[in-house]
């Protein structure tokens, strides 16, 4: 059995209100692929941004190759052999690759720099590992593979012989995916040790060789690739052996209040979104299920009007709202639950009763001429507080002092108190501790049952089958499959993720 | 937390002052006068005169005015810097008016003239913000770049188009001022001596305390009920806070960004008028310039609050009578003073940015603290 | 500095000044004013008490100040510069009691008996000289003028420039140029010199200023060029650089010293009239200056230059003050 | 009527904007935005002409080089570590650099607005081509300090392309993050970057005073350091472009000046730059583009 080159030994991390790692015992074989998994906020990150030297443990201890290592900042890290591919790549836009590979590491001649020995060894570096890498180029001309590609020269270019990368595959479309994976193959084969972290179960069936796995900051397990399979996994991830659902009644779908016909939408000359048409009725949730970056973000901008479609229609209960403000389509009873909550859904510096009348305060009801009515509000903020059990002291207080959960159910009472008859949410639960998540997909239930049209994005398949009625999946920008949740897996929906348009039985096959 | 938290905040702007005043010292020791005793006479000085009270509040109008066009920027999340051109092209409109229209009662032409000043300021504006909404030109270069062609536009607008050649001079000796036409007394803005008088106050003649002051003092109220009150201080606010958030909401952000933009240049352009229309009666090459850097000063201090726009602005007013005061009777030059005021304005961003630190510290600790108690009772 | 400000006795006659914008150190209008002051205060010693301030760098508190100096009992109180007029006449309108005196500006109707004299001065006599001082030493037939800022002030020191040289030679070409329109224009020696060095690129070899700081701008560039220039308001070989000494022909004075120091004597002496001084070259309010430095380049000119004052102060020559009378003044030495 | 004198004059006029300009950019690179150049050439100007009054021109020279780099520490001080808006940190050192001058002049020289006279650097006749007819203006009696600067113009611009430090500097202003995961000292750089500017502003004060016009004078460099800004932004951050725009700018101004184009009153030459300033980043011009995270502050994470 080859020995550990990493191993840790209750490895503890604590952030205010949470312990991100707690008593973490991990250990990596030298040449493996080594997965990690867990839910969001399971303390992945953390754990890797403290074997790169970003984070100090709180306490526990680190042995590299069975020695006992303080790992002081990312450039010791670098130095003894563990280079780190971040997720937010890391990149000099503007810089060459050559630029980008060799800063903080550049050779001189003459106090000049040695681009040319540099651009050599990068090229040796390519040659070696089957990466195709022009060393010449501006990163910002490169497209999201390639880029990552740089990131992984970068660390090959320090010597690193441990990398670790955080969810490289959630920006990838599925052809840069297996070209990544082959990547990893021959790295591993040439005895570099690469630990990774997905939610994609299948991908880390498919990579890994063996799988650890993290839930709420502890370590539930370690096991062999061969030895699992996704219930498996996921029943470790969550800690429950059924996957997550909720209990909905039968209901039979009213009129369709959201139509969206023929939509596009080009930047550049790439298309964001590709002839998508879908349509939501009043009484039902439609799912939309793909990979991060395939259009679904696009897709919500653009029915809520903060962007303009290329070409066309949306249509709110039959009326054409097409190219209206946000305001205007918020006008027709349109709701919308931002997948970021911190860029798009709260001002973080103004009062939670303040972020709850966001985009509503001109209803009439709310208003005396030019002014506020603000005991109005504050009563109404208060009744909101209750009812949707948003943990707060007062309403007075900055909405930025709230935890996570809380600011997300700040977001939902506001768009659900405005009376919509439509409700768009993007990744409701992102980043949402259980009981949240639970309160939230209630909601969104809840919603469906008094008759409103949702349509919900979601990165979390799970999350996508347990409420939705019907689901389509994106892929490439297009809407590749519609499918009633009833009829369908998650198996079946990851091979349309992955841009297969056959049947799913192929597919699978494809995969097994 | 919270509540020491606001007590660290506002004692941030205290020990700002502090510090600087300690800066202060520090030059007054190196030209030998002792400090003490020069803020003593500051303070005897401003404060037991009724003319250096008028006049302390007759210099921080101008700067009431700068205070809150800066800070109604910065509460939409602008930095208008362009506050010093504003006003210069809201004063050479305003003197345009007030001189070029003649016959008209004093209850429209002084509206007039005013309103001519806030239309300036808004042209000079107009550009900056449009360029910034359309084009993304950062608005603080473009308007340090329009205060300078203001300066030289009003410039030739003295010297070239309107110089008033009807001076008089003898026998060719002395010499003409370089300025415009004096304004006509319709457009003139009275001083407050008369209402005064009637609360039994006897202000000297000599200070020039005119009715801009508590239209200051209005406007700031007026601005603070806008922000906190109105739907549309509302709107700014959130626009300020978070643009993207807003335009998610379905505010119209370029929209108020736009009018918040204007607005804070129609403020800019009341700036010269207290000057202007209350004490010079012309406008000249030496007309006063700075009061919109200064603004920023003021602004910050105040911590872009409008009611605190009023004291900051007071409290400028009250370094600048002392300075005179302590030129004549201690022999410190002013440009202390006007180190002191720079010094200020450093000291009070570094010293928020030390409270915050430790604020955040401070809670960091604390909620650490609290997790280690929570496992270690939980386990 | 501030030493000699003694705070003395309630008997004491207490002398005030304000200066212009630029204040002490312009070596040039400025300083001379503060020369005058510091003369009498020497001369009269303990009979009289002084004390000077300066107004902040955009010059709006003047008024202020000199309303300070009354409130605090000064007899006397002097303007420096015409930007002090609307000033003077609005305080001294409040100060029945108090004397002002106003140097080069003009405020209408005053009488002996106002509380306010105008100290004017006949800058154009002066400037006829140095402009006649200038054709003479020329070797080019061509000079040059750099003004400050072009006001009506200034515009008088170029008339009279000209007019001296077109008298002695009236084939002589004067180049003219003014560094601004602003009070700026008086400290910005780098455009002074670069007005300069243009001019004596041009082929001008004896440059006049009436730039306040910015002539030091002209002296370097004739000491760069190695030609000549000529100072103005106090005689500026004397405070010049070595350097820059045998580049100075001479200079244009005009006594604003003298004017302070004889308006504190008549104070003092209890002879203070309002109206209107006027200082020209009858006077010695104007001349030009001849010092050791110079003394030998301008000795040859000497002569001339002595008959032209005589004629000036006699009336036979009138110098013209401005481009319209120095226009009529060509035309009648054409024909 | 351009000829050679004026192209020397026009030179005369581009050093101090280039200079300052030059310095610009290694601040901006690095991430910083430096709106306090205008008083770091003030102090520059001042210390200067008090340094060269005492010990000479050289002394003078350094005196007003590291005044403008005193003052650039403050800046970076307040904007890398206390992280205060670049922008406000400079107009107090814009303000603070007024006040302290003019008091020290008070006190040192005992006047407010200028020193007294002081000798200038030896100035230089540049063999050979002194003797060209056209080009002998620009090539006799020159300031060393105008053959420093343009080499200083491509000094800046190996240094930014060719070594490590350029490298890094140019990396803390682009993506301070991706610097500082590499082992880049972010807080260094841009400290550097700063100071840098500041010694590079003061140089340019210093010229001002001690070489142009031999004595210190207040208000000498006239919003020069704005104009500088101007020019680094007209040049797209680079040292070439930034000599280009300098020298059109300290063209208009030797134009303004010798009244070349007697029609265009004297104001509107004193907007030029300003007004094509802003036709550049009104986007007229679309190509220039600033470090991508000019004005930030960075803070590390945890
Ligand atoms: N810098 C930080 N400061 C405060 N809390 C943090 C910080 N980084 C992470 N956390 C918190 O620590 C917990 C673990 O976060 P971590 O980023 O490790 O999760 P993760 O497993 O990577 O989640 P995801 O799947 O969303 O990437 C979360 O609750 C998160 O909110
Ligand atoms: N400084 C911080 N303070 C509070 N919460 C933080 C902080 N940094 C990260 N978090 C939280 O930690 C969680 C994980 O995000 P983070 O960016 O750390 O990890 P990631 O896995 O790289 O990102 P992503 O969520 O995009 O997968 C998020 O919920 C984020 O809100
Ligand atoms: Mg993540
Ligand atoms: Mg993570």
């Amino acid at each position: 059995m080859p020995s550990p080159v990493i191993e840790t030994i209750g490895l503890t991390k604590a952030f205010p209100g949470v312990v991100a790692n707690d008593r973490i015992d991990l250990e990596i074989r030298a040449g493996e692929i080594h997965a990690i998994v867990g839910e969001n906020g399971a303390g992945k990150s953390t754990l890797m941004r403290i074997l790169c030297g970003l984070y100090q443990p709180d306490l526990g201890e680190i042995r590299l190759r069975g020695v006992p290592t303080v790992i002081r900042d990312p450039r010791h890290a670098i130095k003894l052999g563990i280079g780190m591919v971040h997720q937010h790549f890391m990149l000099v836009d503007r810089f060459t690759v050559t630029e980008n590979v060799i800063l903080g590491a550049e050779g001189t001649r003459w106090g000049r720099l040695d681009r040319r020995a540099a651009r050599r060894r990068i090229l040796e570096i390519c040659d070696r590992y089957g990466f195709d890498l022009d060393p010449d180029l501006a990163v910002e001309e490169l497209s999201v593979g390639q880029q990552q590609r740089v990131e992984i020269v970068k660390v090959l270019y320090r010597g690193a012989d441990i990398i670790i990368m955080d969810e490289p595959t959630a920006v990838l479309v599925p052809q840069e995916v297996q070209e990544l994976f082959d990547n990893l193959r021959r790295l591993a084969k040439s005895g570099k040790t690469i630990i990774f972290i997905s939610h994609k179960l299948d991908e880390v069936l498919d990579i890994a060789d063996r799988i650890t796995v993290l839930r709420g900051g502890r370590k539930v397990g370690t096991v062999k690739a061969q030895e699992t399979d996704r219930r498996g996994l996921a029943e470790m991830m969550v800690g429950r052996p059924v996957l997550f659902s909720v209990d909905k009644e039968e209901r039979a779908p009213g009129e369709p209040l959201l139509k969206v016909e023929g939509l596009s939408l080009k930047s550049g000359e790439r298309y964001l979104l590709r002839d998508v048409s879908l349509e939501v009725r009043g009484g039902e949730i439609y799912g939309i299920a793909g990979v991060e970056g395939n259009g679904q973000t696009e897709l919500v901008e653009v029915i809520m009007g903060l962007r303009r479609p290329t070409t066309g229609r949306i249509l709110l209960a039959a009326q054409d709202v097409t190219g209206l403000p946000v305001g205007r389509v918020r006008g027709h009873g349109v709701s919308f639950v931002p997948e970021d909550r911190h860029r798009r859904g709260l001002i973080l510096n103004m009062t939670v009763w303040e972020n709850l009348f966001l985009g509503r305060h001109r209803a009439r009801r709310l208003t005396a001429g030019p002014l506020l009515r603000r005991i109005v509000m504050l009563g109404e903020a208060d009744e909101l507080v209750q009812e949707y059990d948003i943990r707060v002291g007062s309403t007075g207080q900055p909405v930025s002092s709230l935890s996570g959960g809380n600011q997300q159910k700040v977001i939902l009472a506001r768009e659900l108190a405005g009376q919509p008859r439509v409700i768009i949410a993007s990744q409701p639960t992102r980043g949402l501790d259980v009981g949240a998540i639970e309160f939230v997909r209630q909601r969104l239930i809840a919603a469906r049952a008094a008759g409103l049209a949702v349509l919900i994005v979601s990165a979390d398949l799970e999350e996508v089958l347990a409420l939705s009625d019907r689901i389509g999946v994106m892929y490439g920008g297009r809407l590749v499959k519609e499918v009633a949740a009833s009829e369908t897996t998650a198996q079946e929906l990851g091979m349309y993720m992955l841009g297969s348009t056959t049947g799913a039985k192929e597919a699978r096959d494809h995969v097994l | 937390m919270s509540y020491r938290r606001r007590l660290l905040e506002l004692a941030a702007p205290l020990l700002a002052l502090l510090f600087a005043l300690l800066v202060g010292g520090i030059f007054l020791l190196a030209i030998g006068k002792d400090p003490l005793q020069v803020y003593l006479t500051m303070f005897r000085f401003n404060l037991s005169r009724l003319d250096s009270i008028g006049s302390i509040l007759y210099k921080s109008t101008p700067l009431i005015f700068s205070g809150l066009a800066v800070a109604v920027g910065f509460r939409v999340g602008l930095f208008n810097i362009g506050v010093e051109g504003q006003y210069f092209i809201g004063a050479l409109l305003a003197s345009i008016v007030g001189f070029s229209l003649h016959g008209l009662p004093v209850w429209i032409h002084l509206p007039l003239v005013v309103l001519a000043g806030m239309l300036g300021g808004m042209l000079w504006a107009w550009l900056p913000i449009v360029l910034k909404l359309r084009r993304g030109a950062h608005e603080v270069i473009t308007t340090i770049m329009m205060n300078h062609i203001a300066y030289a536009l009003v410039l030739f607008f003295i010297t070239s188009v309107f110089l008033d050649t009807e001076q008089e001079m003898v026998k060719g000796l002395g010499s003409p001022q370089v300025r415009m036409p004096k304004l006509l007394e319709t457009a003139r803005m009275p001083t407050m001596h008369g209402f005064l008088e009637t609360l039994g106050i006897e202000l000297p003649r000599h200070v020039y305390l005119n009715w801009f002051f508590p239209l200051g003092i209005l406007l700031a109220v007026a601005l603070f009920v806008m922000l906190w009150r109105a739907a549309y201080g509302y709107e700014l606010r959130a626009v300020g806070g978070n643009p993207a958030a807003a335009e998610t909401a379905g505010i119209n952000t370029q929209r108020t960004m736009l009018s918040a933009f204007l607005l804070s240049g129609a403020l800019a352009g009341l700036v010269g008028l207290s000057d202007l229309l209350g004490y010079f009666g012309y406008l000249d090459i030496d007309f006063p310039k700075g009061y919109g850097f200064t603004g920023i000063a003021v602004a910050l201090l105040a911590r872009n609050s409008m009611l605190g726009v009023i004291l900051t602005a007071i409290l400028f007013g009250f370094l600048r009578r002392g300075a005179e005061g302590v030129q004549a009777f201690e022999g410190v030059p002013m440009d202390t003073i006007v180190i002191l005021e720079g010094v200020i304005i450093l000291s009070i961003v570094v010293a928020v940015q030390i409270v915050n630190w430790y604020v955040r510290r401070q809670e960091k600790l604390m909620k650490r603290r609290q997790v280690t108690m929570e496992r270690a009772g939980g386990d | 500095g501030q030493a000699d400000q003694a705070g003395g006795g309630e008997d004491k006659l207490k002398v005030g000044l304000v200066f212009d914008v630029g204040g002490r150190g312009d070596l040039s209008f400025n300083d001379m004013a503060y020369e005058g002051l510091n003369r009498a205060a020497e001369e009269f010693g303990d009979r009289i008490e002084v004390k000077y301030l300066e107004p902040t760098g955009g010059g709006e508190n003047r008024e202020e100040l000199l309303r300070m100096l009354a409130e605090e009992g000064y007899d006397l109180i002097f303007g420096v510069g015409f930007l002090f007029t609307e000033h003077i006449q609005k305080v001294a309108a409040e100060f029945p009691d108090t004397h002002f005196a106003l140097i080069d500006g003009y405020i209408a109707d005053l009488t002996e008996d106002s509380n306010v004299v105008c100290l004017l001065f006949k800058e154009h006599e002066g400037s006829f000289l140095v402009g006649a001082a200038a054709a003479l030493a020329t070797e080019t037939n061509k000079i040059g003028f750099v003004g400050g800022m072009q006001i009506p002030l200034i515009e008088r020191f170029e008339a009279g420039y000209h007019a001296g040289a077109k008298y002695i030679n009236p084939d002589i070409e004067v180049l003219v140029d003014y560094i601004g329109t602003t009070s700026e224009a008086f400290k910005d020696p780098f455009k002074g010199k670069e007005l300069a060095m243009a001019q004596y690129d041009a082929g001008a070899d004896i440059v006049y200023h009436a730039s306040g700081a910015s002539g030091t701008g002209v002296f370097e560039a004739a000491v760069a060029k190695d030609k000549l220039a000529i100072g103005v308001d106090a005689d500026q070989s004397l405070t010049a650089s070595e350097e820059q000494r045998p580049h100075i022909l001479t200079s244009m004075l005009k006594r604003v010293d003298v004017a302070v120091y004889n308006i504190i004597a008549a104070e003092v002496k209890g002879e203070y009239k309002g109206g209107y001084h006027i200082f020209g070259l009858a006077d010695d309010g104007v001349g030009y200056a001849v010092n050791e430095y110079n003394e030998a380049m301008i000795e040859p000119y000497k002569a001339k230059l002595e008959e032209l004052k005589q004629k000036i102060i006699s009336g036979e020559i009138v110098v013209p003050v401005n481009n319209a009378e120095l226009e009529q003044f060509l035309q009648d030495l054409g024909s | 009527m351009i000829g050679g004198e004026m192209l020397a004059s026009a030179i005369r006029m581009t050093i101090p904007i280039l200079l300052t300009a030059l310095g610009a950019i290694h601040a901006e690179r690095s991430g910083i935005v430096n709106i306090g150049l205008e008083g770091m050439m003030i102090v520059g100007s001042f210390w200067a002409a008090f340094g060269a009054y005492h010990y000479g021109p050289l002394a003078g020279l350094l005196f007003g080089i590291m005044a403008g780099g005193a003052l650039a520490l403050v800046h970076a001080a307040a904007t890398v570590t206390f992280r205060v808006d670049h922008i406000v940190s400079g107009v107090a050192l814009n303000i603070i650099a007024y006040g302290t001058t003019r008091f020290a002049s008070l006190s040192i020289f005992d006047r407010a607005t200028t020193s007294p006279h002081v000798q200038s650097l030896p100035a230089i006749d540049i063999p050979v081509l002194d003797r060209l007819p056209l080009i002998a203006p620009l090539a006799s009696n020159v300031s060393p300090v105008v053959i420093l600067t343009f080499a200083l113009v491509f000094l800046t611009r190996w240094v930014l392309s060719e070594t490590t430090f350029g490298l890094r500097l140019r990396a803390v202003g682009e993506n301070p993050q991706a610097a500082d995961t590499l082992g880049v000292n972010v807080f260094a750089m841009r400290y550097a970057g700063v100071i840098i500017s500041g010694l590079f502003a003061g140089l340019a004060g210093a010229y001002l005073a001690v070489e142009h016009t031999g004595m210190y004078v207040e208000g000498m460099t006239q919003g020069k350091g704005f104009i500088a800004l101007a020019a680094m932004i007209f040049g797209n951050w680079g040292p070439i472009g930034a000599m280009g725009a300098s020298l059109l700018f300290g063209l208009s101004e030797a134009l303004a000046l010798r009244q070349v184009v007697e029609f265009i009153p004297y104001e509107f030459f004193k907007m030029l730059p300003y007004v094509l300033t802003i036709i550049v980043v009104g986007g007229i011009v679309q190509r220039s583009r600033p470090p991508a995270a000019v004005g930030t502050s960075y803070e590390r994470g945890e």
